[in-house]
């Protein structure tokens, strides 16, 4: 078959209009796309391009706003996981999914083997074939052992025997090799190509072109949900491909802000937490925004958690304006005069079901109640002075924060900390999931932020807001600083360059995880 | 005058040894005239009957009567009831070393009866003499160790029962788990055991039911304090041959002509004073206001336990 | 880390600690190594664990059931007024009406919980209460007596079918096999696991979360009425207000003990059995050895703490894990 | 911040607040209020005993001591957790504080160990809690059943009591015409809920309660206010186990047995979210009322223990589930 191109198989699934929201938001619109038998077809986007919602909505964990698929040429409902698993589609999660109690064996067949309720788990079958699928891989896992033990690096690796053992005509690899090895991806490539030979087709999806390249036929370039491009692998360079994905000319409202660089206000030197990020030392000086770039899962996030003692470092130095301070929870980070904008803003930021004004004005209790007691009118006024300086959209302050737009949450989180008159400030992926105009606005407000003589960390996966907005951008890939590039070096390629894992990079051949 | 209406706390609701006492209250009203009423609380802990007490006082009932579930918890309640003249009355179990916050107590026999009788009825099955343990309900439980007390007086002091020797008491807690693995323990510690003594309805029941279920009746005499109604199976299979109560129903219909005659100030309550119960003959008011509705316990066996239903 | 192995020497450990318990209270008192004391051991147990089946498969599907004793006196009243008002009806008729009432009763937990996603200690906190009040309601606060216990049930716990071991013992381990084929070697034995070890992913794989729900707080009531024949066998009469009382700490108890974590999701038959054998030997050796039974219920619950300090540290690695910062 | 051009408004941005008048009115203590209301008429319909100030206040003292406590449950609850333990903690201190007394010592000394021993009891809940991370339905559970134990250990089952007569009465005590026992409950309502109404103490506790990982985040010292609430258990059983001494003139391990489910009926009737987040003294303060209206009046119609049981079961059942769907219905 491997002579035979892509495009001249017959097709096995076909997406048509395909289009998501999530709670108002379309995250992927008009998606068409054929996939053919026995072609290895890879996606590839930026971070919340909508590659994993597509892949989802195939696999019948999503179900489409808009648009249908059609298997070998009849239209088909796939609603449930199950109704997929039934008609050959299996979805390797981004996440591995796993039941750590049951068994590695019992996990590769979970949901799998159709029968009766009460029917018998014949085990000595279940083991043979888990110890034969393992071999099959070429991994000596104990398929005798719980979950739970096992590296995410195994985890990943009984995902994909476990689409193996389903016969399945495709299977989706959403980011299969993150955690693997050089050695582990090099098996799972064989058989990836031997499922290609039987005929079956591979949706996979990666950020690393060099696996792209070794591996898939074809590439689909999905950027800001919408599917751009669809090409032979070999018909596109590195360059091409980096280009689609980025895509969008950069956009003029950014305001390139200009501000005096003063002493350091935060240095980190060696910070390290094993198995999330390692030996991390940079410096933030007043008045710069720095930013941290990096694919996801970087480990760029957790570096801020530490900074601000969220999940703290194992070891490791923070000093602030020249002064080493140990930071055991956010309350200390406070004091220091540190702030967090996180990017898990539902969870880690927002008070859902409070009001607006308590939301704002939760990091200063001494503010709105000196004395332990609070004085309404003056919390109302601390809050309506903030509302108005960030031109907060609300119907009333008293509003719970929940029934906000989100980049107007993302606004009063913002404020909650201007209020601490903070002198860092750590802002991780302040504008995903923003509207184009908020968007702006925030940039002003960062920009400001530093001309008024702070310091700031910016966690951005958005190219070009990190480009422009940054005076030195940090990269990172896999736990590690990989690039500590001054305004003029940064471009787009040269940061992607540095976050995409090299793997001849790492001799040990261990990722980080 | 209005009917005197009485009001009788049991200690808690679903437990059939005071079934029978209210059906005495229930004829005894029928007869001289009152209105009655019980009312009962969920569970036998100490301050369970408080709002109960409580409730009475504000109905301005009569007559309180309670079987209490605390000697010294109910002291303030009763006081106050008290002071509203309601005639309080302590009946089944006294307010022991509380005496003075009741008008009187209504006990089934003299007590001190009850641990010789006890110790009779089993020295007269095992020939006097041989290994016997106690069973008992809780280990602070009054009536009890007054009881265990009495027997081992009589056991001590008694020639007839120089051979018979205590060899162990352990408590049940009236709860039927710990009762039986109590008297499984006593069965297992001394292979030689003659015969036990349960003076609680919770554990004599269970212990016939162990001796029924290891079979050892033969080899083990049993008795103690029961119901008819617990114990009939037992005495009809012969697990045990004899046990010994009082008429909870006497209590009940003797508490009712009392109560009236108290209130209609036909019985002055004072010790010594005597008055007249159809069914039970003279009554006489004892010392610390004490009245027996019997002089001595009634022996159930399988002759003559089918004439009873409580 | 070796998990597996860890469970293995959880159970393994469990044997010893009877062993050494066995050993220390026969040094004190010889009698109690016996083949009688195996006996009585043995029949202290049924109740609590056939109760403790139902408890473990709710607890491994990640919830927990309080109100089994309040369910456990609902079908013994409601078999003992059958018995009592009809004694026409054969033994079995009062059986399957016990299991019929704690399956009913334990299907509206199970409804509660899944349809308005209410945790079920809260909900179970309240049935525990609600059923105990209709188990006086519908029995007027009446006591079932003795002589209305059929004699067949009653010989359940004293006739032997085999080897001279009662019946009720039999049913008892019976019923812990069929937990153990059903749990453990049934394809919907082990969805439980599934559901109760990852919740979220579960559907994901295609089970059916909420039925499965709502079939485990069924099969808990059943077997706590099952339970409840039992405890009318075993104790030959049913009272509305003794009957199940404090129950459901008794089981929890050996459960957990049994290495069934609260995180649902793990735990085996053999470690609960061997729990029930544990505190049923421990009740058992108290009073031989002369020990206050006031102790019973304080060793009750620092047992019941213990586990959960174990448990959370077998599942973080050791000590050290155990005290280590939140990941929050 | 210089001016830029409005942009665009995303659609969310026009999200109308509630109505006012459903905000007020649709609030889970408005239904305890109207459920407090009804219970009250049919009590002076049931029964012509019912309708007496000094009778209901009298009553009111049997529940205050659950009441009091049902206030420092309703934070600890908002906050995110569960306490089961307190009826436990208040027998066996009250049992400690028997013995010590009974042991010759001053009562005085008594008083300041059982109220230490309360402290420790709570320490120990909020260790277990908040350092060895276990779930706070579990080891309140397990110290339910551990400390009652305990104060059968420690006192046996035997009442100890003969305590001093200016200390044993204070349900007798009244200052103007209100029993003690329910002041310090009516007290405890008002300075409760200024501490959770107006400082930062209890906004802290809401905000914990509605998120935790917010909370962190926002800089709040979670695990603290925590620790001080199970401490503040520990401390108001203790006190109330006192409180249960005096009224009774005896204390006995059995003591308020049960006495946690009575609480968290409370709690949960009063509109508290089971969840954490939700929840006001008010609401509590309420519900208490509300059992105290509802057994008393029952208790006096002389309706049978029986339907008493039953129609509290039914109470907090439908109450969570009614709690749940208001509070359901209210978010968005
Ligand atoms: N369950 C959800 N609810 C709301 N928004 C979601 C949900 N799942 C995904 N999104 C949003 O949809 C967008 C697309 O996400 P998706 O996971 O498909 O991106 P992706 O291309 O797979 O990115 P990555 O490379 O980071 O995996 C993102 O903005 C994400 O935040
Ligand atoms: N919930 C989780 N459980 C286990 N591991 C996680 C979890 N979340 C993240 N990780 C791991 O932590 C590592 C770093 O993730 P992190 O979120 O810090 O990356 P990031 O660079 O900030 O990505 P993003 O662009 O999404 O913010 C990843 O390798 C991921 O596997
Ligand atoms: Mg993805
Ligand atoms: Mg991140």
């Amino acid at each position: 078959m491997d002579g035979v191109p892509a495009s001249a198989r017959p097709v096995l699934i076909s997406a048509r209009g395909i289009s998501k929201q999530f709670a108002g938001v379309e995250v992927l619109r008009d998606v068409d796309l054929d996939l053919h038998a026995g072609e290895i077809h890879a996606l590839l986007g930026e971070n919340g391009a909508g590659k994993s919602t597509f892949a989802k909505i195939i696999a019948g964990v999503h179900r489409p706003s808009r648009g249908s698929l059609a298997l070998n040429g009849t239209t088909v409902e796939v609603a449930t996981p199950l109704i997929a698993q039934k008609l050959g589609i299996t979805l390797i999660h981004q996440e591995p999914i796993s039941f750590p109690d049951l068994s590695v064996a019992e996990n590769l067949v979970l949901g799998r083997h159709e029968g009766p309720a009460l029917g018998r788990v014949r085990w000595g079958e279940l083991r043979r074939e888990a110890d034969s699928l393992m071999a099959r891989l070429g991994i000596a896992i104990d398929v005798g052992k719980p979950m739970r033990g096992l590296s995410i690096a195994d985890q990943q690796m009984v995902e994909i025997a476990r689409a193996l053992a389903s016969d399945s005509r495709l299977i989706i690899m959403d980011e299969p090799t993150a955690p693997l090895t050089p050695r582990e991806v090099e098996t799972l490539f064989g058989i990836a190509r031997q499922l290609r030979q039987e005929g079956r087709t591979i949706i996979f999806i990666s950020h690393r072109l060099e696996e792209v390249r070794a591996l898939c036929d074809r590439v689909t370039i999905f950027r800001d949900g919408s599917r751009i491009a669809t090409e032979e692998t070999a018909r596109l360079s590195d360059n091409d491909i980096i280009r689609l994905m980025i895509g969008r000319e950069v956009k003029n409202y950014i305001p390139q802000h200009k501000s005096q660089i003063g002493p350091v206000a935060l240095a980190v030197r060696g910070l390290s937490l094993p198995g999330k990020f390692e030996d991390i030392s940079f410096e933030v000086r007043r008045g710069e925004i720095v930013g941290l770039g990096g694919l996801v899962g970087a480990g760029r996030t957790d570096v801020a958690r530490a900074l601000f003692g969220v999940v703290p470092a194992a070891s490791g130095s923070i000093e602030i304006g020249g002064r080493a301070i140990t930071i055991r929870e956010p309350a200390d980070a406070v004091a220091q005069g540190l702030a967090f904008v996180p990017e898990d803003r539902a969870v880690a930021g927002i008070f859902r079901s409070l009001p607006v004004e308590q939301n704002i004005t939760a990091a200063v209790p001494g503010k709105v109640a000196p004395g332990g007691v609070i004085r309404r009118a003056l919390e109302r006024s601390i809050a309506r002075e903030q509302v108005r300086k960030l031109r907060i959209r609300l119907a009333s302050p008293r509003q719970p924060i929940g029934e906000l737009s989100g980049g107007n949450q993302q606004k009063a989180i913002l404020a909650r900390w201007l209020l601490t008159d903070p002198q860092i400030l750590i802002l991780d992926e302040p504008t995903r999931g923003i509207d184009i105009g908020v968007k702006a606005e925030f940039y002003e407000m960062i920009g400001e932020l530093a001309a008024s003589g702070r310091a700031v960390l910016l966690i951005s996966s958005e190219l070009p807001e990190l480009l422009a907005l940054s005076d030195r951008v940090l990269v990172m890939s896999e736990g590690r600083l990989t690039a500590n590039l001054p305004r003029g070096q940064a471009s787009e390629e040269s940061v992607m360059h540095a976050a995409v894992p090299r793997r001849k990079s790492t001799p040990d051949g261990q990722a980080a995880a | 005058a209005d009917k005197v209406s009485i009001v009788y706390i049991p200690k808690n609701t679903g437990n059939p040894y005071f079934d029978s006492l209210v059906k005495g209250f229930q004829d005894g009203c029928a007869k001289v005239g009152c209105d009655f009423d019980m009312q009962a609380p969920a569970t036998a802990e100490a301050t369970s009957q408080i709002p109960f007490i409580t409730a009475q006082t504000q109905r301005g009932v009569g007559v309180i009567a309670i079987s209490p579930n605390s000697p010294d918890a109910l002291n303030q309640v009763l006081d106050r009831a008290r002071s509203r003249g309601i005639l309080v009355l302590a009946v089944n179990g006294d307010l022991v070393g509380n005496l003075d916050h009741r008008d009187a107590g209504i006990l089934p026999v003299d007590f001190t009866k009850t641990g010789p009788s006890q110790v009779e009825l089993l020295g007269s099955q095992i020939n006097y003499e041989g290994e016997i343990a106690i069973l008992s309900a809780t280990t602070d439980a009054p009536d009890q160790n007054t009881w265990i007390a009495a027997m081992k007086d009589s056991l001590a002091s008694n020639p007839k029962y120089a051979k018979m020797k205590l060899v162990a008491v352990a408590y049940g807690d009236d709860d039927p788990q710990k009762s039986t693995t109590e008297m499984e323990a006593l069965i297992q510690k001394y292979p030689n055991l003659k015969g036990v003594i349960s003076p609680t309805t919770v554990g004599v029941a269970a212990a016939a039911q162990v001796l029924q279920t290891q079979g050892k009746a033969k080899q083990i005499t049993l008795t103690g304090l029961g119901t008819p109604n617990q114990m009939r199976p037992f005495i009809k299979d012969g697990t045990l041959k004899a046990f010994q109560l009082w008429s909870p129903y006497n209590e009940g219909l003797l508490t009712s002509y009392f109560a009236v005659g108290v209130k209609n100030g036909t019985i002055k309550n004072e010790p010594g004073t005597k008055f007249e119960v159809p069914g039970l003959g003279e009554i006489t008011i004892g010392a610390d206001h004490i009245i027996n509705t019997q002089a001595e316990l009634t022996t159930f066996d399988a002759g003559n336990i089918d004439q009873f239903n409580f | 880390m070796n998990i597996a192995s860890l469970f293995r020497r959880r159970e393994a450990g469990i044997v010893v600690m009877i062993a050494l318990f066995a050993v220390v209270v026969g040094l004190i008192q010889p009698r109690f190594l016996s083949t009688e004391t195996l006996r009585i051991v043995l029949l202290a147990v049924p109740l609590i664990m056939v109760a403790a089946m139902g408890e473990m498969m709710v607890l491994v599907a990640r919830h927990v059931d309080l109100s089994i004793g309040s369910i456990l006196g609902f079908s013994a009243i409601v078999a003992g007024m059958l018995w009592r008002d009809h004694p026409e009806l054969p033994v079995i008729v009062g059986v399957g009406a016990a299991i019929a009432v704690g399956a009913a009763l334990g299907l509206v937990n199970g409804l509660v919980v899944t349809v308005f996603k209410l945790p079920s200690i809260i909900v179970t906190l309240g049935t525990l209460s609600l059923y105990r009040g209709l188990v006086f309601f519908i029995s007027d606060a009446r006591q079932v007596d003795p002589q209305y216990i059929p004699r067949g049930l009653i010989e359940l716990s004293q006739t032997s079918p085999v080897f001279g071991i009662p019946w009720i013992i039999l049913i008892a381990f019976a019923v812990a096999l069929a937990t153990y084929l059903f749990l453990g070697h049934s394809r919907l034995g082990r969805q439980i696991y599934a559901i109760g070890s990852n919740p979220v992913a579960a559907p994901l794989r295609g089970i059916r979360a909420a039925p499965i729900t709502v079939l485990v707080f069924v099969l808990s009531g059943a077997l706590a009425g099952l339970a409840g024949v039992m405890y009318a066998s075993r104790f030959g009469y049913v009272n509305p207000g003794i009957t199940g009382v404090g129950f459901e700490f008794t089981v929890i108890a050996p459960v957990v003990i049994g290495g069934v974590s609260i995180n649902g999701g793990s735990g085996s038959v053999a470690g609960t059995v061997l729990g029930v054998l544990l505190l049923g030997a421990v009740s058992v050796a108290l009073p031989i050895l002369g020990v206050s039974g006031f102790w019973q219920q304080a060793i009750y619950g620092a047992v019941i703490l213990a586990a959960l300090v174990i448990d959370r540290s077998v599942r973080q690695g050791g000590l050290k894990g155990l005290l280590a910062r939140d990941a929050a | 911040m210089s001016h830029t051009p409005a942009t665009a408004v995303s659609p969310q941005d026009a999200a109308k607040p509630l109505p006012l008048w459903r905000v007020v009115l649709v609030r889970p203590e408005m239904m305890t209020l109207v459920l407090l209301a009804a219970a009250f008429v049919i009590a002076c319909l049931l029964s012509p005993f019912f309708a007496s100030l000094t009778f209901i206040l009298e009553s009111a003292t049997y529940y205050a001591e659950f009441s009091i406590i049902a206030l420092v449950l309703t934070l600890v609850i908002i906050a995110g957790e569960i306490d089961l333990s307190p009826a436990s903690t208040m027998a066996l201190t009250a049992c400690l504080f028997g013995t010590v007394f009974q042991a010759g010592l001053p009562i005085g000394w008594a008083i300041a160990a059982s109220l230490a021993a309360g402290l420790v009891m709570g320490a120990f809940n909020g260790v277990m809690v908040l350092w060895l991370r276990l779930p706070s339905l579990m080891v309140t559970i397990g110290t339910l059943i551990m400390y009652r134990g305990l104060a059968q250990v420690l006192a046996g089952d035997k009442s100890i009591g003969k305590f001093p007569a200016w200390f044993v009465g204070i349900d007798y005590r009244t200052l103007l015409g209100v029993p003690v026992p329910v002041l310090v409950f009516v007290i405890a309502s008002l300075a409760l809920a200024f501490v959770l109404g107006a400082t930062i103490l209890g906004r802290q506790i809401y905000q914990i309660g509605t998120s935790e990982i917010a909370a962190r985040h926002a800089g709040i010292k979670v695990r603290r206010i925590k620790f001080a609430l199970f401490l503040a258990m520990g401390l108001t059983s203790a006190l109330c186990g006192l409180l249960a001494a005096s009224r009774l003139a005896s204390v006995r391990y059995d003591l308020a047995t049960g006495g946690e489910l009575q609480m968290v009926l409370i709690v949960m009737l009063g509109g508290t979210y089971i969840f954490g987040g939700r929840g006001t003294i008010a609401g509590t303060f309420i519900a208490s009322w509300l059992l105290v209206i509802i057994a008393t009046g029952m208790t006096v119609a002389n309706i049978p223990v029986t339907y008493q049981l039953t129609v509290m079961g039914l109470l907090l059942i439908v109450s969570i589930i009614a709690t749940n769907a208001i509070y359901a219905r209210n978010q968005r």
